[in-house]
């Protein structure tokens, strides 16, 4: 009995399996996060990042080892609702208001009216959107929808969030943004956080650990560990923070030569 | 639906009970026309109008026809309890195994004509050859079929036939040659036509007319069929449909006598083609296709039938000559002693046609 | 050759649904028994196809010469009509609202109009039902194609000191060949619908719309609907034809579509 | 916005005096080249013909509206205007059962991929089916076998379904595209919501495909016209704009101008029930600040 | 009458002038660009860079001020195709071939097929695709994609290349990637760059002058000089880099914050 927040062992995920178009999109990836752990995932296009933290969501099986959250199936835990999940685009819907919006999870778990409504205002406040409940989606900034999208997946306060590079369309400076942002949210609710990310100095920025992958099949090439402290803007002007952009630019370099 | 084939048990008591104090209950009927209310069909809409009907216990409602709608097919689905239909038009899908039958034959005559311009020297049968020739189809084209064959052409390759608009444009445009028109309607929307050459109303001297009548091959027209089974099987629609007959009949001998109200009720009851005159005149032509009716007006003309199937089946129209519950008789036959009884003249031997005014656009 | 084989197990499904469907009403028709004789089996529809094989071949010609004909102008009217709307910003702008409210017009209420127009004897005036109704499909959808052309590939084109109609030619033409083939595709039912319509209307009487009128009109259903079966292989046949034309005129628009079938 | 429309209106109505225009003077070269006994080939068979019969003078078409109909006590515009108002109801009835069963068709379809595979290409090949063709059997199975429903059978509830059929199509294909519309990862999110199959229905797939269904919704509106139309024309009802335009091209050859001014009305009410499902468009897609799609 | 590549003089941009949707984009431009310059256009998105690049490339008209290239008008430049350009996406036409889409300028201006040919082939060994030619757009990565646009924005020699977000699309290792290649291309053209980015270490990492703009409407707030010498991997996790890519936050932070 594990209190591993995730337990992947050996998991192995092949796509269009024994067809001519087969991927092999995972090998024997073993990974355990614990709780409270910030962990990036990066690496280069098509290694498998975003397969993997589906695989953690129980979005897809894995054709080969198994995945455990919080010492369950990772099935069971996407039935018990155990994780908030987040994309890269927003992905709100936009016939519903920002309220109606992070309420969406409520609602399937059937919260109550009134509980809903006192849980996005909560939620809002979290964000610092607090007006903006009764607009549309389409009337927020690309970074300001992108906060609501994370408002939601924290909605019914699920221990895990994992996230497929939420900040990837904003730019650089609401990127940055966003990124202090989450730092804020994460050391409030103490989540645990499975982040997909693109960006070697965000993953340095972020991480407690940045797992670095490499391609076909995916494997997880070195693991970086992150002490960088309470981070604040001057962190990233911070000599120790270029040390750690450097480690993994390394790695990853490693990764995409071999 | 409409339909309703227990109401029809009421029948029996409502035609005994007439004499009664208390208000009867009346049968109800469906009546399925082949075309849209005009005086084509006045005999039936007087009926109603003046109470024909109800008299004879039958509360009557008149359903107006369509161009997909084929009376035999919503007779015989139990759509209405009787059709107006033009005898081959319920001679086919009698044989197509729809188990209706013809029983009042009202229309003695034909009223169709094949129509041209005097001045393309169509004078006869004969004439047509290498012409466009117009037809409407829907069974219309039988007369001129075996007419074309009397005259020796073959209807597929010695004239060009051309599936008709529904008017009469077509011919006035010079696009066909000869035009089919029925003698109540097209015939009289030509002359109320402004000729376009001379400014005034075309007129009949501008026309020649192939009379299928004249000619040989005519065909009879319209017929009140009703559902052949029921009649076999149950007394009570039996006993509606003689009541049926006879207040219709009634409804035309009315009309023959009285042919302006008649055209009043028509355009009453709301006929799409409003112009009165039109109508008048349409009274006026269908009271001619009916009387005189020297066996009694509804009666079989055996004569007429045995021609209507004879070129039924040598135009192939017919696989073979129709058997012997096609039609029958005894139900008209009742009617009319019913109506003499009432001293009502049920064969309009003095009848003679009357003259109806032209009007511009049958206004 | 696994090429074909998958185009093959695609094609199942349909098949496999067509013989549900027809064998489904047969059996109906056959348990309910529903009388009327209006709705025939499908087995009497195919009985009478073979039985009025030359008369139904005929009328398939000739209605498929109106439906062809027809199809051809109103595609050609079309795509010059848009290519004409996207050169001239206002007429852009008018036209095509316009376009799509005359599209709510019931075209069919003209066929009496044209058939006085052209002459009832004519063809053109059946074939001008078809152009019309064809018509707006091919204009709105083609004109929605040349202008909803990505910004910066015209203003690629545009440092390139390329011209007006250089522009249209290698950027918007191309990139409404998507749109049109839709809007082709949805313009073979229409064709087929319009041309049975007009020749209710009046024409010649060797033709599907009389023929199934008539045969309907003597309660010989089954010939009738072995008319319409003649106008639906038709349509199906031009459907056919048109992928076919869509894949050789885009070969890189189904490149990708196999991608995206695969996955 | 408000600007947009007047100026749409105002092109609408300058198309319109224009295409009066165009007509009355293609008419008048027509007729000239006729009066000077010219043989112009082209007039008369690639293009109209030009007397009054054929084409009748635009000021005699709109007088037309005006004139009292014999039999009647009404103006030809107020037939029409009644008309309208059966043909309406009629295609509204059409309307509302083709979206129901159209869209139900497309949650079906949306369900199963074999389904849609099997079932989609038969969908579309319903459409080349001639509307003569069904026409009798909707109006003699409504009669005869719709005793069922707790209210009478109508004929023109005959008429309305005959209308379904041409409405349901545009409904089913859109509707299909709309509830596939989502994006991958929105259905990934309600899948890690473990969210059952009609909650992502309601949730996400209907609310999806709402302006995939207005521009379907925008089509099926004037095909439950035309439907209504054709459908009155086959079916034998007492009313309507299609019997009014079949009757008026019977007694063509008496009244040109009373066939046209029928059209004209058609032309009207198809416009208008495509303006107005416009019009709910814009005020729902509006609201929830989404685009509109076509 | 002067040598600079480009010359913006006073330039203002003004949307929809006089309409209640009225936007200053740019307000009284003045920058010029010397011959074979790298210069980087950065700013918070709305600032007015891609106004500015159209600017140059007469893609569209100042409202006030002129701009000149190569001492003759913008709209002259435009016309003799003094540059070429590339933007965020690729911006391949579907239904040409690779080689085809490298043609394509030269089509344009009267190439003869073989000239054309030949030249196709050497843009894509310089972009290292030689066996792509055949292939369509659809069938290449992204990375591969901008590639071919860089190739096609090259293929007639401009002496002046105008890039709007490039590699915007692109993951950060090709990314880093293809910065390489298009520094090695620029040294060995000798063509002139204006290249727009949101990123701050591409901006630092490519050119020689970087000049951050600021928003409503849109001004130049700093030019930051930049030399780095010749660039290598090494640069990357050069101190003086990141002291660069700390200046051009710094400067960016103050225009934001403003
Ligand atoms: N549903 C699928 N069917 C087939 N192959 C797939 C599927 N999903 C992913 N793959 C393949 O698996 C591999 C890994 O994909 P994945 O999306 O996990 O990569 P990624 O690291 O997230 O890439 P990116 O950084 O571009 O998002 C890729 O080669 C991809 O093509
Ligand atoms: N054609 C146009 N009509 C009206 N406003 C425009 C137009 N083009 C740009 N703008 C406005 O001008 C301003 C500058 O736009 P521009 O595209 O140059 O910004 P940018 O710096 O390139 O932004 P981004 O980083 O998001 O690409 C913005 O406010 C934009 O909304
Ligand atoms: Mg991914
Ligand atoms: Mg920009």
């Amino acid at each position: 009995m594990s209190a591993h927040a995730v337990a992947v062992k050996a998991a192995s995920k092949v796509f269009n399996q024994g067809k001519s178009n087969e991927v092999h999109a995972l090998d024997e990836i073993d990974l355990t996060v614990e709780d409270g752990e910030f962990i990036t995932l990066i690496g280069p296009s098509g290694c498998g990042k975003s397969t993997l933290l589906r695989l953690i969501a129980a979005l897809t099986e894995p054709t080969g080892g198994e995945v455990e959250v919080k010492g369950k199936s990772a099935e069971q835990a996407r039935l018990d609702q155990d994780y908030g999940m987040a994309f890269q685009r927003a992905g709100l819907f936009d016939w519903r208001t920002v309220s109606k919006n992070i309420e969406l999870p409520l609602e399937l778990m059937g919260w109550s009216r009134g509980d809903r409504v006192r849980r996005a205002g909560e939620m809002l406040e979290l964000v610092k959107l607090p007006e903006f409940g009764g607009h549309h989606p389409s009337e927020l900034s690309g970074g300001m929808q992108q906060r609501v999208a994370i408002a939601r997946s924290l909605a019914f306060s699920p221990s895990l969030l994992l996230m497929d590079e939420p900040f990837g369309a904003l730019d650089e400076m609401t990127r940055e943004h966003m990124q202090d942002e989450l730092l804020r949210i994460w050391s409030e609710t103490h989540t645990t956080v499975v982040f997909v990310t693109h960006s070697i100095p965000e993953a340095a920025y972020l991480s407690s650990r940045v797992v670095v992958m490499s391609p076909r099949p995916g494997r997880i090439a070195t693991i970086v560990d992150v002490d960088l402290g309470d981070r604040s803007d001057d962190t990233r002007e911070d000599p120790a923070f270029f040390e750690k952009v450097t480690e993994v630019r390394e790695a990853l370099r490693a990764v995409e030569s071999a | 639906g409409d339909d309703d084939d227990d109401g029809a048990a009421a029948g029996d008591d409502a035609a005994d009970d007439t004499g009664d104090d208390e208000p009867a209950e009346l049968t109800e009927v469906a009546l399925q026309l082949q075309w849209v209310p005009q005086s084509q069909f006045a005999g039936y809409f007087a009926a109603v109008e003046l109470g024909f009907y109800e008299d004879v216990g039958l509360d009557v409602t008149v359903i107006e026809g369509g161009v997909d709608i084929v009376p035999a097919t919503v007779l015989d689905s139990g759509g209405a309890d009787f059709a107006i239909s033009w005898v081959p038009r319920g001679l086919v899908p009698r044989e197509e195994g729809l188990n209706i039958t013809n029983i009042a034959q009202v229309f003695q005559r034909s009223g169709t004509l094949q129509v041209s311009f005097a001045d393309s020297g169509i004078n006869s049968v004969d004439d047509l050859e290498g012409k466009n020739v117009g037809n409407w189809g829907f069974g219309n084209e039988f007369e001129l079929f075996a007419g074309l064959v009397s005259a020796g052409l073959d209807p597929t390759g010695d004239v060009t036939l051309v599936q008709q608009d529904f008017n009469m444009t077509a011919l006035i445009n010079g696009d066909i040659d000869a035009a089919q028109a029925m003698i109540y309607n097209e015939y009289a929307q030509l002359l109320e036509t402004i000729n376009p050459d001379t400014g005034e109303l075309f007129q009949p001297e501008d026309l020649t007319i192939i009379d299928w009548n004249d000619v040989g091959t005519a065909m009879l027209n319209d017929a009140i069929w009703a559902d052949a089974d029921r009649l076999e099987d149950d007394a009570d629609y039996r006993a509606t449909a003689v009541a049926f007959v006879e207040a219709s009949l009634k409804g035309w001998a009315h009309c023959r006598d009285n042919p302006q109200e008649c055209t009043d009720i028509v355009v009453g009851v709301g006929t799409p083609f409003g112009g009165p005159a039109h109508q008048a005149w349409m009274m006026n032509e269908v009271n001619a296709l009916i009387w005189p009716s020297p066996g009694g007006v509804g009666v079989m003309d055996d004569a007429l039938y045995a021609q209507t199937v004879d070129i039924a089946t040598s135009q192939g129209i017919l696989a073979s000559a129709p058997d012997d519950g096609a039609f029958r008789t005894d139900i008209a036959e009742e009617a009319v002693a019913n109506l003499e009884a009432q001293g009502i003249d049920v064969t309009g031997t003095g009848f003679t046609k009357g003259v109806v005014e032209i009007a511009e656009g049958g206004e | 050759m696994t090429q074909i084989l998958g185009r093959l197990r695609r094609s199942t499904a349909p098949v496999i649904a067509g013989v549900v469907i027809v064998v489904g009403w047969e059996l109906a028709l056959l348990i309910l028994n529903p009388g009327g004789f209006v709705l025939p089996p499908p087995s009497d529809i195919i009985g009478a196809v073979f039985e009025n094989w030359s008369e139904v071949f005929d009328a398939a010609r000739n209605t498929g010469f109106i439906i062809v004909t027809g199809l051809v102008v109103g595609v050609l009217v079309g795509v010059a009509a848009a290519l004409l709307v996207t050169r001239f910003r206002l007429a852009n702008e008018v036209i095509t609202p316009l376009a799509v409210s005359l599209n709510a017009v019931p075209i069919i209420a003209l066929a009496p109009i044209f058939n006085a127009w052209f002459g009832l004897l004519s063809p053109r005036s059946n074939q001008a039902i078809v152009v019309v109704l064809v018509f707006f499909p091919i204009f709105i959808n083609t004109a929605k194609g040349l202008t909803q052309v990505e910004p910066s590939q015209i203003e690629l084109m545009e440092s390139y000191a390329a011209g007006k109609w250089t522009i249209t030619r290698e950027v918007r033409i191309p990139n409404a060949m998507p749109f049109f083939f839709t809007a082709l595709k949805l313009s073979t039912s229409l064709a087929v619908i319009a041309a049975i319509v007009a020749e209710y209307f009046g024409g010649r009487q060797d033709a599907l719309g009389p023929l199934i009128t008539q045969s309907a009109g003597l309660t010989r259903y089954a010939d009738a609907w072995a008319a319409v079966l003649a106008g639906t292989v038709i349509g199906g046949m031009l459907y056919v034809l048109t992928g076919a034309l869509e894949r050789v005129a885009m070969p890189w628009h189904t490149s990708m579509r196999a991608d995206q079938q695969s996955n | 916005m408000l600007q947009r429309v007047t100026r749409q209106v105002v092109v609408f109505a300058v198309f319109v005096v224009l295409m009066g225009f165009a007509y009355s003077g293609y008419k008048a070269f027509g007729q000239s080249i006729d009066d000077k006994q010219h043989d112009w080939w082209a007039v008369g068979s690639v293009l109209p013909r030009t007397d009054d019969l054929n084409m009748p003078p635009i000021l005699d078409i709109l007088a037309e509206f005006n004139v009292i109909q014999g039999g009647t006590d009404k103006v030809l515009g107020r037939l029409l205007f009644e008309e309208s108002l059966f043909t309406l109801r009629e295609a509204a009835l059409g309307f509302a059962v083709g979206t129901v069963v159209g869209m139900g068709i497309a949650m079906a379809l949306a369900r199963s991929k074999p389904l849609e595979r099997g079932l989609l290409p038969y969908v579309v090949a319903s459409q080349t089916i001639p509307l003569i063709a069904i026409a009798p059997i909707v109006v003699i199975w409504g009669r005869k076998n719709v005793d069922f429903m707790p209210w009478e059978w109508q004929d023109w509830m005959s008429v309305s379904i005959i209308a379904t059929f041409l409405t349901f199509f545009p409904v089913a294909v859109n509707g299909l595209r709309g509830l596939q519309s989502p994006r991958p990862e929105n259905l990934e999110l309600m899948e890690s919501y473990a969210a059952s199959w009609n909650q992502t229905l309601w949730r996400l797939r209907l609310p999806a495909s709402v302006p995939y269904l207005f521009a379907a919704l925008k089509i099926a509106a004037t095909a439950s016209i035309v439907g209504a139309i054709v459908g009155e024309i086959s079916a034998g009802v007492g009313g309507g704009l299609g019997r009014r335009i079949f009757l008026e091209a019977q007694r063509y050859t008496t009244g040109p101008e009373r066939l046209y001014a029928s059209v004209i009305g058609s032309a009207i009410l198809g416009i208008f029930v495509f303006l107005v499902i416009t019009g709910v468009e814009r005020l729902v897609l509006g609201h929830q600040g989404r685009e509109a799609v076509t």
